[in-house]
């Protein structure tokens, strides 16, 4: 067990699948030589060679399809997207090409690529470095969809989502790469080595896709939410002063549909928070989802804590983002419900 | 008056109505071009982008360096898929007139492609085919039972009844499966040669667009990557002058051959006789080798005329001279390597005729065949409950719930 | 007055545009002589010039990326995308550029254009000419999306996105472009001049943005809905013998919320149905908003009637189409819950 | 035994703590390339795309056929305007260093490609610039407080706060958006230009990028559409050698220059000394009059040399020698530029450094104005109800609650 940041994590899952199976490359813009421009992949050229660690064109498009074909030739291609508000590119690729391959030739060809890619704000990136672009992903079939919330969880989805003949879009809330982040800028950073998440085995494990993570039990309320805002809940949830269940969906596609409901059905109010705009966003299949499972049990309205319905601005960072406050206020709207 | 610009619109050469004239077309003597090493360097052999290779004259003898090195067995081969490829379409274009499949695409004229071209590959070798290369799943054994089924989706369809007609794969003769987006298996052919490289393996791939489809971001991809990664990839165009109702100027096709279009990065490219059976096999020939000894990715291009209908969807008539086709100046690859074998002494007119209602009855008895695995109206049905299976390695639980869902649906229904 | 199929409407959208103001221009695949594959175009190029109506290569991403341009420049591009399912490769000129110019140029710039699109299966097109990508769409902000049910509909939401200063994504579902279709194949087709909707002037008129229209009045039940659906939830009402409020959305954003929460408020029950895929499709997205604004109303939970989570299939078309069977049995979910 | 195809990975000359190499870059003699009629035929200039064209020689003399006409108040106000904007660099990059502003990206080295250019050009021509083209807004005249108030996103900012620092625009100006998304501006000015052609006016359009973002598929988009229409465009791809950590032979700069990559579509393409203020002056003077004439697109090539960071998110020395920019051979093109006009008299070591201290004064200025409207942390702020403005021409009704939301919460913080 050691203690590890999540690029660490990141990095020790790419390592630990590319030494036990020789298939698995790696493909990216500035991934090889320099190790990434979030370092994601630094040292692994060096240890397994330019062949295996590669530099790609700037060209996502050229990347993912690319990937597609390698694949298809028996290698297990990692592809990293340089921010995922530059995937789009990409996007005919995945939706055209990888998310149907399997399913148009009747179960013979796939492609098993996985593609990650650092999301999300809270680093001054402004419209173009800030994206949660996760709900252009969950509404397709065939691929499945990630989002880790700390360390322990990157390593052991991303390995799962490379050993999976399915593609999986791996996002990474870049927010918390060096620590967990509870949504108060105002607040000194503080590394991973607080946090149990940051402790993280060097040798292989896994976690299965598809499983959601209860991060905390509670009986008043659930809130449901990934990625960056698991730890901006949980610091929420302190201030509001509830006793919440707080499920980190981890896998947004497969859903993990009976930990949420038997979650809602215990406390009969929900929470649903993500950084992405609100309307059409992953979190309207989240109510929509639970309000046909546990609508019986529902003793108020389902609320959602979302981005606005603007692009990330750069100077408006923290009033975009739903930190604290907003989660606060929309437990105490459902708290208040009647 | 200082010239001014002007929005330049591409215009044909002939709109319905009038002459076709192919002037436009610029054309070598047969035997005229030299073939070059195949480890030539690519600024050095920037003349076979401009020319056009061809071994084959208008009296089907075959001239120069390029005439390929086949015997007559395997050029009766050749006739014989090229004759098989058309009477399949013939059929099934007539099938789907007769609302028995959705749809289809002939490749009417540009049967030489697919056959000279593949026959020049190993079966190692992986091919990403474009939805007009039905004769490289002829050539490489797929059943015309097994395609008519395609067509069909009926319960022998390989794909299970997902696609439309004609998007074939077959996985054991390295074949992919066809996409109805346009270009996007390009940059699959380049990965899939990356990765052929990478594991050090000696297969090569090729794949296949349109003149028209030259124009997607796929194109580029692929030729970048192949370019940087010196990918052992063969990338061919299939310029047939039309794109549904747009001619291949509408894809820069006027400024500069699309053989060209790999120059800046590099990639040599080789403009081919499309319809010239022996000039395709050689090119393509020449290519691979370059391809495996190291050389990288090559562009063909492969100059040829669609003689049919864009689709079954589609009226050419309002768009072009109805007689076009027979205007064209490189023929018909059918005739013309026939009248090859006929003058070289290995083929008669009576055998032609002979074969060719051999294979009709070949492709009708198939048809017979294929139907009674279902029809769209008709006779066994898939399993519906397929329809929720691979769209992931392992059906998930909402999936299974779909299902169930759908199941009870019909069993209500009943 | 005339009578008018869909195809026709739109072409007279685009004609009565073009008259009226010179600086409307169409650019796509085989739009300019041909008339487009659905000769939605005809004539136009005949009457307006080929520098008004521009046969495009074969790029959609180079169409949209062009367009803007051409909107910058003070022209008001409609370009057709030729199948919804083509228009991936042209997401990031859509997403990136397009929806953010004027908010990340401070309201500086801004291009007008129109994408018109037909969506939608029920013709045969398998997996690459049915698709209902509308949900890609409707989460992103800066983007208006229309998509109407019948001719009349079609003309003046057309007009209506053509005059926008906003780009706007229209999409028109294939299925109903001849005549209106109830959701059953077996059914002998009907035309337009069977419906009310098929009479279309032959003049200028607009249909604003932003409001639904309520095609059927009812008490029991609010179904909400758009495109071809419109159509198989009348017929399903009559099968199911309910009285209900349908509720035509026609322009998925801006959303008409006051709407749909009047009608649920009313009837206390409401279905969705749309074609594309459920999961995080525009139905999510309508199930959390009613969700949240008609909580205390609801007497069932929200039903989704949906396409499956697979892609479009070619042989099994009519199990994949969320029909009237479909419709009928949510119905029945909704009245029988208690 | 036969050489065999393995995965080529393209490697740079020289990696950190290795001397530097440029041996790799193909160099022509100052005024030794001819100046070809603007209405030449793209085939017969083709060598425009694979010679340099270079008009100060190492001496800093002004030769050949390429010399444009441009008097000795424009060489200074050139001078000066190159001066100012790595001034304004040079300031910026330490203002982010002490976390006054959030990013910087410099264009130090490559400050002849805006102020050439954009000298070139007319006021009425549309410029859709890269990040990388700050001296285009300095040269049309955006004050340096109306672009440290973009970077600081403060009550001045053009952008609202709404993007990232250097993100500039200026309507008036004709200087588009600056995207962060790569390349996304090349099919944007392609566009503008079709526009131009169709309303029948003479202007232009000119867009930007780098040499690792000619990978991107917009990069191919407009170049297609570029040919196809014919429109009145020039392409400029700034090859600097290095796209952050990755050198241009990832874009296939090492097969063929950039220049060279629409020869395939017939534009043709012209590599000039990106770091020469007089040839890149004329080769785009010439690319211009081309343009207007009715002669199409041109796809220039800038040889220059990112002497910085590639942003102040990065850090060279991981990945090139620390000590690359002195070896370039095409030097600085400050220095260049000086050197000619010491050369003919017209300036001296003295004037440049007081010329150098003003603009550094001029600059401090402009930083203490611009800070005057607010910083990331002190002074006056955006107000955040302009968070919903311009989402939409006119904010929707969803938009005006999420303001209303928003501000409710802010009184209740209070
Ligand atoms: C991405 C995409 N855009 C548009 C289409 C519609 N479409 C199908 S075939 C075709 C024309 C292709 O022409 P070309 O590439 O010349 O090939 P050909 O049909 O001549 O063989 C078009 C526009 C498509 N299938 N995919
Ligand atoms: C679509 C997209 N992909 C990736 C990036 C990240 N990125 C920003 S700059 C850059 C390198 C660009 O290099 P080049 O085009 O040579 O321009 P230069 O920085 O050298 O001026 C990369 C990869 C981006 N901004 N947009
Ligand atoms: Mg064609
Ligand atoms: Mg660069």
């Amino acid at each position: 067990m050691s203690q590890m940041n999540m690029i660490q994590a990141i990095n020790s899952a790419l390592d630990t699948m590319m030494e036990k199976d020789p298939t698995v490359i790696i493909l990216g813009e500035d991934v090889g030589y320099f190790g990434g421009v979030f370092r994601c992949t630094d040292g692994l050229q060096a240890k397994y060679g330019e062949h295996r660690v590669i530099d790609a064109p700037i060209s996502e498009g050229g990347i993912v399809g690319s990937a597609i074909g390698i694949g298809v030739n028996g290698l297990r291609p990692v592809a990293e997207i340089q921010f995922a508000d530059y995937i789009y590119p990409g996007l005919d690729q995945i939706i055209s090409e990888l998310a149907r391959l399997r399913y148009r030739s009747g179960g013979e060809f796939f492609s098993p690529v996985t593609i990650r890619t650092p999301c999300g704000g809270g680093i001054r990136g402004g419209q173009t470095h800030s994206q949660s672009p996760e709900a252009l992903f969950t509404h397709l079939s065939g691929i499945k969809t990630v989002m880790p919330s700390n360390p322990y969880d990157a390593k052991g989805l991303l390995i799962s989502a490379i050993e999976s003949d399915d593609p999986v879009v791996f996002f990474e809330p870049k927010r918390i790469y060096n620590g967990p982040f509870d949504g108060d800028p105002n607040k000194p950073a503080v590394p991973w080595s607080t946090h149990p998440g940051g402790k993280v085995p060097e040798e292989y494990y896994a976690i299965p896709l598809g499983k959601a993570a209860v991060v905390e039990e509670g009986d008043e309320l659930s809130i449901i939410t990934y990625g960056t805002m698991v730890h901006v809940a949980q610091a929420a949830v302190r201030i509001a002063g509830v006793s919440a269940d707080i499920i980190d969906v981890r896998t947004l596609v497969p859903l993990d549909v009976e930990t949420l409901t038997q979650s809602v059905e215990k406390t009969g109010r929900c929470l649903i928070a993500h950084e992405a705009s609100k309307f059409g966003g992953y979190g309207a299949e989240l109510v929509a989802t639970i309000q046909e499972e546990c609508f019986w049990h529902l003793q108020a309205p389902i609320e959602r804590v979302a981005g606005w319905e603007t692009p990330y601005p750069h100077a408006f960072e923290w009033d975009y983002f739903p930190g604290q406050e907003r989660v606060v206020a929309g437990i105490r709207n459902i708290m208040e419900a009647v | 008056m200082t010239p001014k610009s002007r929005l330049h619109i591409p215009q044909p050469s002939a709109r319905p109505g009038q002459p076709p004239d192919f002037s436009y077309l610029s054309l070598s003597e047969a035997g005229s071009v030299a073939r070059p090493d195949t480890d030539a360097p690519a600024r050095e052999i920037e003349n076979l982008a401009q020319e056009l290779v061809r071994v084959l004259d208008d009296d089907g003898e075959a001239k120069g360096e390029w005439v390929p090195d086949l015997t007559p067995a395997q050029l009766l081969e050749a006739l014989r898929l090229m004759m098989l490829t058309r009477q399949l379409d013939d059929r099934m274009q007539r099938m789907q007139r007769q609302g028995k499949i959705s749809f289809y695409m002939q490749s009417l004229g540009e049967e030489a492609v697919s056959i000279g071209q593949g026959m020049a590959l190993d079966a190692g070798d992986m091919l990403f085919p474009s939805y007009r290369n039905q004769g490289l799943f002829i050539l490489r054994g797929t059943s015309l039972v097994d395609m008519m089924c395609q067509c069909l989706s009926n319960t022998r369809d390989m794909c299970k009844g997902r696609q439309m007609p004609i998007m074939y794969h077959n996985k054991e003769a390295n074949l992919f499966s066809v996409s109805g987006n346009l270009a996007t298996q390009y940059p699959h052919a380049v990965g899939w040669a990356m990765a052929s490289a990478i594991k050090g393996e000696d297969h090569i791939s090729a794949s296949w667009v349109g003149d028209g489809s030259t124009a997607e971001a796929d194109f580029h991809y692929a030729l970048t990557f192949a370019a940087v990664y010196q990918a052992p990839v063969i990338l061919n165009v299939v310029n047939n002058q039309w794109a549904i109702s747009t001619f291949q100027g509408f894809a820069g096709g006027l400024r500069r051959s699309f053989a060209a279009r790999g120059l800046g990065l590099g990639i040599p490219g080789v403009r081919v006789d499309g319809n010239d059976l022996l000039a395709v096999y050689a090119v393509t020939q020449w290519a691979a080798q370059r391809a495996r000894q190291g050389g990288g990715p090559t562009l063909v291009e492969l100059v040829t005329y669609r003689g049919g209908a864009h689709s079954t969807s589609d009226d050419p008539s309002r768009y072009r001279p109805k007689d076009e086709w027979a205007a064209f100046p490189l023929g018909d690859p059918i005739e013309r390597l026939k009248q090859h074998m006929v003058n070289t002494g290995h083929w008669s007119d009576e055998q032609h005729t002979a074969l060719n209602d051999e294979l009709k009855k070949t492709v009708i008895a198939a048809w017979k065949e294929a139907i009674s695995f279902g029809t769209m109206s008709e006779g066994p049905r898939l399993d519906v409950r397929e329809m929720f299976d691979d769209v992931y390695a392992e059906t998930p639980q909402h999936l299974k719930q779909q299902r169930e869902q759908l199941l009870a649906l019909k069993r209500g229904a009943q």
